[in-house]
């Protein structure tokens, strides 16, 4: 039986689904490692829960969706800056400086957080279908890009940068890019969150959020799109399912973390890659 | 008529040491150009200075006319250069097909719209084909770049960089490594592309596969252009002897005798 | 006179900072590890301290064991975790220690309560007073702890045959294995010594603040971080410096920038700023 | 694949379903954080009800049923706190909820019952919109606001001093409170020379003692939780600052005192627990506490005590009929062990505020602020 509690609880992984197609294009496809994710989930929610009021709700999802890909432009022009190891820690800058800001400002509600965000209007069915069709299209427009030259650029670009660009890519534009996309899905993502808990407050969009979407993206699999859909929804799901050890649940989520690193460092993808190459012999190189 | 390509007065310095001390030197088209030395003269940061891996302190790097000194690495790579690493550098998440079909789908991969847009890689897989069949490994296509032999991987490069159309071909030691008949087959498919029309600048180490095969040769040493001419004069020079030959054989210029000394 | 003692506040906090950075540096200047779960060696050495204090009534017998064994548990993270990632892409091993960090945070939640431990009789509540300058003397303990500590690492590695080892390892290892280096030793005895640096942290903090909790490395798990980037990574005088100057910035960012920027944030818009300034970091990378 | 094994082992484990007896009880929901930055408060708030629950059992229950109290982490996130309260609702089927959260979460799950038409009960959180929900939703702790105006006439009536400080913790908790004392600062002729906030995670506070040192107020007044209020005092007291200490309910607990040490001694805070009490309810509370879990007890563990209270009060008068409930809580007066407690239109409480201080390491009785014309919170 569905009823409101499993509503609720697809719209929560639907969040954090798109959240992880997101990082998955900047960190899996484009390999910029990105310790803030959570600042461009934050920029739209705050966006969305600004003009909820006055905007239908597609407009609210765009709006959100290009204010987070601002800062993410900005994000990503900067970055270009420093070094490959420094991007790590520069993002992770992003994300605090992200809070640091908001949880001042009084127009942002600072940390009352903005209330009276109006209701989707959709009903909850409607609210969770919207949620899922959005995950549904930006799972399509990873996979497309995956597919088509762009991806095939990240992929260089991720590989070897230095030599990507012997071959005519322009590295610093695909970086760009991965974090113009991979940023309005994030903020995307963040106009739905504002809907479904109808206020914000500023620790909703702190490290832990950053940290928690970046474990989902390699848990899955750096670079699998389905790798990484299983895994949003799997390390979102355990928790539920183990309320009963409620006291238990952080040490297996990081052991889990630690596990996986340590013995299956593809993740998912690349366990199950590995599992196929032994099962047909004849299929690997 | 303007050179294909120029250096002029390039000065390169990496903290406190000189890495190239103003060297000019120019290039016609479908030249095939021997850059020669002994290590450490300073080869490999020419062409990385021509393909704008490393930004010269002074000096300018100019395509036809045209100055690139300020170009990234990619644009310059789109004006027509292209580079073959000495340490070999394929894609390692690619099969070696890949490699050569993202190199060969440069027109597409320039423009993001239409990177985005473009799905279709057949056109590309059939021209990278061709060109790992010209260079000798179809038979590694579908392979993962970790399980070639450096012979196959030294041509991977040769055929990646063959793949963006290249007006000049930069080549940073593609023989070395090789056994002598590897080496024979790849030096006589280079002259073969040469004679195609393809202006080339070749780093050796193999003073006389070098001979075999260039017309012309540069020498560096220690950061300096010593010899610039045809390979037969190039070789009888006493300069380009004693920096081969380590200690001065000839009473030249002392610090320029320490220097080689340095480098070797 | 509040210039003064805000710098003077500012070389506290920094000091702390640095002791615990530095050991991050050093690890990360030999292997490129960006070692996050340090900080939850530095909560194991707090804890160690006020619990063998409380046992046993001497806290520098306290101190020398968290020393001790969490310079041994720094080895085996090295040994157990890192050692088999370390021809991974360097996010592996990021993670895994993120990872590491969280389980530990929860095992010390889960073990010793949440509330947090306290010595049964706190530790250095005396005032010291040179001329005008007044400090407690924790904080005085905490300015000495951290100079000694690291006036003591500086001589280690320019004086001893470890530190010659450990600048050859960095600086080529292949080329320092040709000499005879055991480049294997060194990373043992570099995480053992970057692991006691952060267990001498915590149980200065422990002093300092009266408190441990299974949280307290959270803080120091990403400011460290900002830390040794403005340093210039594994750049160890650079980090010193870094940390120091941090201390002071964010003293005077407390008091005078607190209305629109939380504390927290002062380390990362002065590090993002001096990122683009100068990408290399403040110090020089090496 | 058999370095896979361990953690499928290891992910069956985490699927176990929790087995709830099948037997007929009355469930009361419950979630507090018991993971993360808050798990100290979310440990107090969770065996402040757990002994409501037990007691009340021990007492023959409800009409002959046992009560169970269905308990969750809410890990102090709003988002996972949605799915949380329809899941109290829908598959736990309980008659009434009870917060031990802060106020994110509260604030996220108070339209959820406010629409399922549960009674819910927020036992220490504060911010102004949690009981803005509706008419289930109620709220047996101090608002914010309610608490600062106190300390504002603690400050000026009672203590007789003008020059304030402020130094607040950095989120909505010490922002509310901040903002009611501010409210009726003026009034009370309350000077406020610098104001100042500091991180939830701060325990270093070298600058701010410089700063509220060379500011030299008669008062600091210093909302912020047992963690931060411990170095603080301590690190003020350290740098030779004599002046009074203003503290809140976040002090209240015996670790601030273990903290401070001497320090400690003469700290004043505004709180709604009362040492000295002789009311039954109090006394038994605080002596049931300190038996059951070996440790001291604190406001939270309190507060949680109270509304599991309050509920289990309201359900022995009203049944399981959540309409009932709602209306035996609105109506009652409810004699719990932070006094007695009764509802305004709102759903806030009307309660007097116990004002505690220090003396030879332990908390007394300093003075009861208990004009609740003065102290009204909100009716809208």
């Amino acid at each position: 039986m569905i009823g409101a509690y499993e509503i609720t609880l697809v719209a929560v992984v639907s969040i954090n689904l798109m959240l992880a197609l997101g990082l998955n294009l900047i960190t899996g496809f484009c390999g910029q490692v990105s310790l803030g994710h959570a600042a461009f989930f934050g920029t739209g929610a705050y966006a969305a829960a600004l003009v909820a009021g006055g905007l239908p709700l597609p407009a609210v999802l765009l709006v959100a969706g290009l204010f987070a890909c601002a800062l993410g432009l900005l994000v990503g022009v900067a970055s270009l800056r420093v070094r490959e190891d420094f991007l790590a820690i520069t993002t992770m800058g992003v994300g605090f400086v992200f809070v640091g800001v908001v949880r001042k400002q009084g127009f942002l509600g600072a940390e009352m957080g903005l209330t009276d965000i109006p209701d989707h209007g959709l009903g909850d069915l409607g609210f969770v279908g919207l949620c899922l069709a959005l995950v549904a299209l930006m799972a399509l427009l990873t996979w497309h890009i995956k597919r088509s030259w762009m991806g095939f650029g990240f992929a260089a670009v991720a590989d070897d940068e230095r030599t990507a660009r012997t071959l005519g890519i322009n590295a610093a534009a695909y970086k760009l890019a991965a974090f113009v996309i991979g940023t309005f899905l994030a903020g995307v993502a963040g106009a739905v969150y504002a809907y479904f808990t109808r206020f914000i407050i500023p620790g909703a969009f702190g490290f832990t959020v950053s940290i928690s979407i970046l474990t989902m993206v390699i848990v899955g699999g750096v670079g699998s799109i389905w790798g990484v859909v299983v895994a949003a929804v799997l390390l979102t799901l355990l928790p539920e399912f183990s309320r009963v050890i409620n006291d238990y649940k952080l040490l297996l989520y990081g052991a889990l973390i630690v596990l996986t690193m340590r013995f299956a460092p593809g993740g998912l993808a690349g366990v199950v890659a590995a599992v196929k190459a032994r099962v047909r012999p004849g299929g690997g190189p | 008529m303007s050179a294909l390509l120029a250096v002029e007065d390039v000065l390169v310095r990496f903290g406190g040491v000189t890495a190239l001390a103003g060297v000019s030197f120019s290039l016609g088209k479908g030249e095939l150009l021997g850059l020669i030395g002994p290590n450490g003269a300073g080869k490999t940061t020419l062409l990385h200075t021509v393909i704008g891996v490393v930004t010269p302190t002074k000096g300018r790097v100019l395509v036809g006319g045209r100055d690139v000194t300020r170009l990234s690495t990619d644009a310059r790579a789109r004006l027509g250069l292209a580079l073959t690493h000495q340490i070999v550098r394929p894609f390692r998440g690619m099969s070696v097909l890949d490699n050569v079909t993202l190199a060969a789908g440069f027109a597409k991969t320039t423009h993001l719209l239409r990177a985005l847009t473009s799905v279709s890689r057949t056109a590309e897989r059939a021209r990278a084909r061709e060109l790992l069949a010209l260079v000798g490994i179809a038979d590694y296509a579908d392979a993962a770049p970790a399980v070639l032999p450096l012979g196959a991987l030294k041509r991977l490069e040769v055929a990646r960089a063959l793949a963006i159309s290249p007006e000049v071909l930069l080549l940073d030691e593609p023989l070395a490594g090789l056994n002598s008949v590897e080496a024979t087959r790849l030096a006589a498919t280079l002259a073969d592309l040469n004679a195609s029309g393809i202006t080339m600048i070749l780093i050796e180490h193999n003073l006389a596969k070098v001979a075999e095969i260039c017309p012309r040769l540069v020498v560096l040493d220690n950061g300096r252009k010593i010899a610039d001419g045809s390979t037969a004069a190039v070789l009888a020079d006493a300069a380009v002897i004693a920096a081969y030959m380590g200690k001065d054989a000839s009473g030249r210029d002392p610090s320029h005798a320490e220097a080689s000394h340095a480098a070797g | 006179m509040l210039h003064v003692e805000l710098v003077l506040q500012g070389l506290i906090n920094g000091s702390m900072y640095a002791v615990i950075a530095v050991g991050l540096t050093l690890v990360y200047g030999l292997l490129r590890i960006l070692h996050v779960a340090h900080a939850g060696l530095f909560t194991l050495g707090a804890y160690i301290t006020v619990l063998i204090t409380n046992a046993t009534g001497s806290l520098p017998l306290a101190v020398l064991a968290a020393t001790l064994v969490v310079g041994v548990a720094g080895m085996l993270v090295y040994r157990l975790l890192y050692e088999p990632l370390l021809d991974r892409p360097p996010y592996v091993a990021l993670i895994a220690s993120i990872g590491l960090f969280i389980c530990m945070e929860e095992s010390y939640r889960i073990v010793f309560g949440p509330y947090g431990n306290s010595f049964d009789t706190m530790q250095l509540t005396q005032r010291i007073t040179i001329g005008p300058i007044g400090m407690a003397a924790a904080d005085a303990a905490m300015l000495v702890g951290a100079v000694v500590l690291l006036t003591g690492l500086g001589l280690l590695m320019k004086r001893t045959r470890f530190g010659i080892a450990w600048r050859a390892t960095v600086t080529d290892p292949a080329m320092a294995r040709s000499f005879g280096i055991d480049t294997i030793k060194v990373r043992y005895v570099n995480f053992f010594i970057a692991s006691a640096l952060a267990a001498a942290a915590g149980a200065l903090v422990a002093v300092l603040n009266n408190l441990v909790e299974p949280t307290m490395g959270s803080v120091p798990s990403y400011k460290s971080l900002a830390i040794i980037v403005l340093g210039g990574l594994g750049n160890v005088g650079g980090t010193l410096a870094a940390a120091l100057l941090l201390g002071v910035i964010e003293a005077y960012g407390t008091i005078y920038a607190g209305a629109f920027l939380d504390r927290d944030a002062i380390a990362f818009v002065f590090l993002i700023a001096v990122l683009m300034v100068r990408p290399q970091g403040l110090f020089a990378a090496r | 694949m058999r370095r896979i094994l361990p953690l499928l082992a290891l992910a069956v484990l985490w699927l176990m379903p929790g087995t709830a007896p099948a037997q007929d009880v009355v469930k009361i929901g419950f979630h507090a954080p018991l993971t993360g930055f808050a798990a100290a408060d979310g440990k107090s708030a969770r065996q402040g009800a757990e002994l409501a629950v037990a007691q009340a059992n021990a007492a023959g229950g409800i009409a002959g049923k046992k009560i169970e109290l269905v308990v969750y982490d809410d890990e102090g996130k709003p988002e996972n706190t949605i799915p949380l309260a329809n899941k109290l609702i829908g598959q736990d089927k309980v008659a009434v909820v009870v917060s031990g959260g802060y106020s994110g979460p509260t604030r996220a799950a108070a339209p959820v019952l406010q629409r399922a038409g549960i009674p819910y009960l927020s036992a220490y959180a504060i911010h102004p919109d949690i009981t803005r929900a509706g008419d289930f939703i109620f709220r047996t702790g101090m608002m914010g606001e309610v608490q600062g105006r106190a300390g504002a006439k603690l400050v000026a009536d009672l203590l007789k001093k003008k020059k304030v400080v402020i130094v607040a913790v950095n989120n909505d908790f010490g922002q509310a409170l901040t903002a009611g004392f501010k409210e009726v600062a003026p009034k009370f002729g309350i000077e406020i020379l610098k104001e100042h906030t500091f991180a939830m995670p701060d325990r270093q506070f070298g600058p701010l003692v410089a700063q509220v040192k060379a500011s030299d107020p008669e008062v600091i007044y210093a909302p912020g939780y047992f963690f931060n209020a411990g170095p603080l005092v301590a690190q003020l007291r350290a740098a030779g600052v004599e002046a009074t200490i203003i503290g809140q309910e976040g002090y209240d607990s015996q670790r601030f005192i273990e903290i401070a040490g001497k320090a400690s001694e003469g700290v004043i805070v505004t709180t709604s627990l009362d040492r000295d009490s002789t009311s039954p309810a109090t006394r038994a509370f605080i002596d049931e506490y300190e038996k059951a879990f070996k440790d001291r007890v604190d406001m939270v563990a309190a507060s949680g005590n109270a509304a599991a209270t309050v509920a289990i009060a309201a359900l022995k008068k009203a049944g399981t009929d959540p309409k009932a409930i709602r209306d035996a809580i609105r109506a009652g007066s409810f004699d719990t062990a932070i006094g007695t407690l009764s509802f305004n239109n709102l759903g806030e409480v009307k309660k007097a505020v116990q004002v505690q201080v220090v003396k030879d390491a332990n908390f007394h009785r300093f003075a009861i602020i208990d004009d609740l014309q003065f102290l009204a919170p909100p009716e809208k």
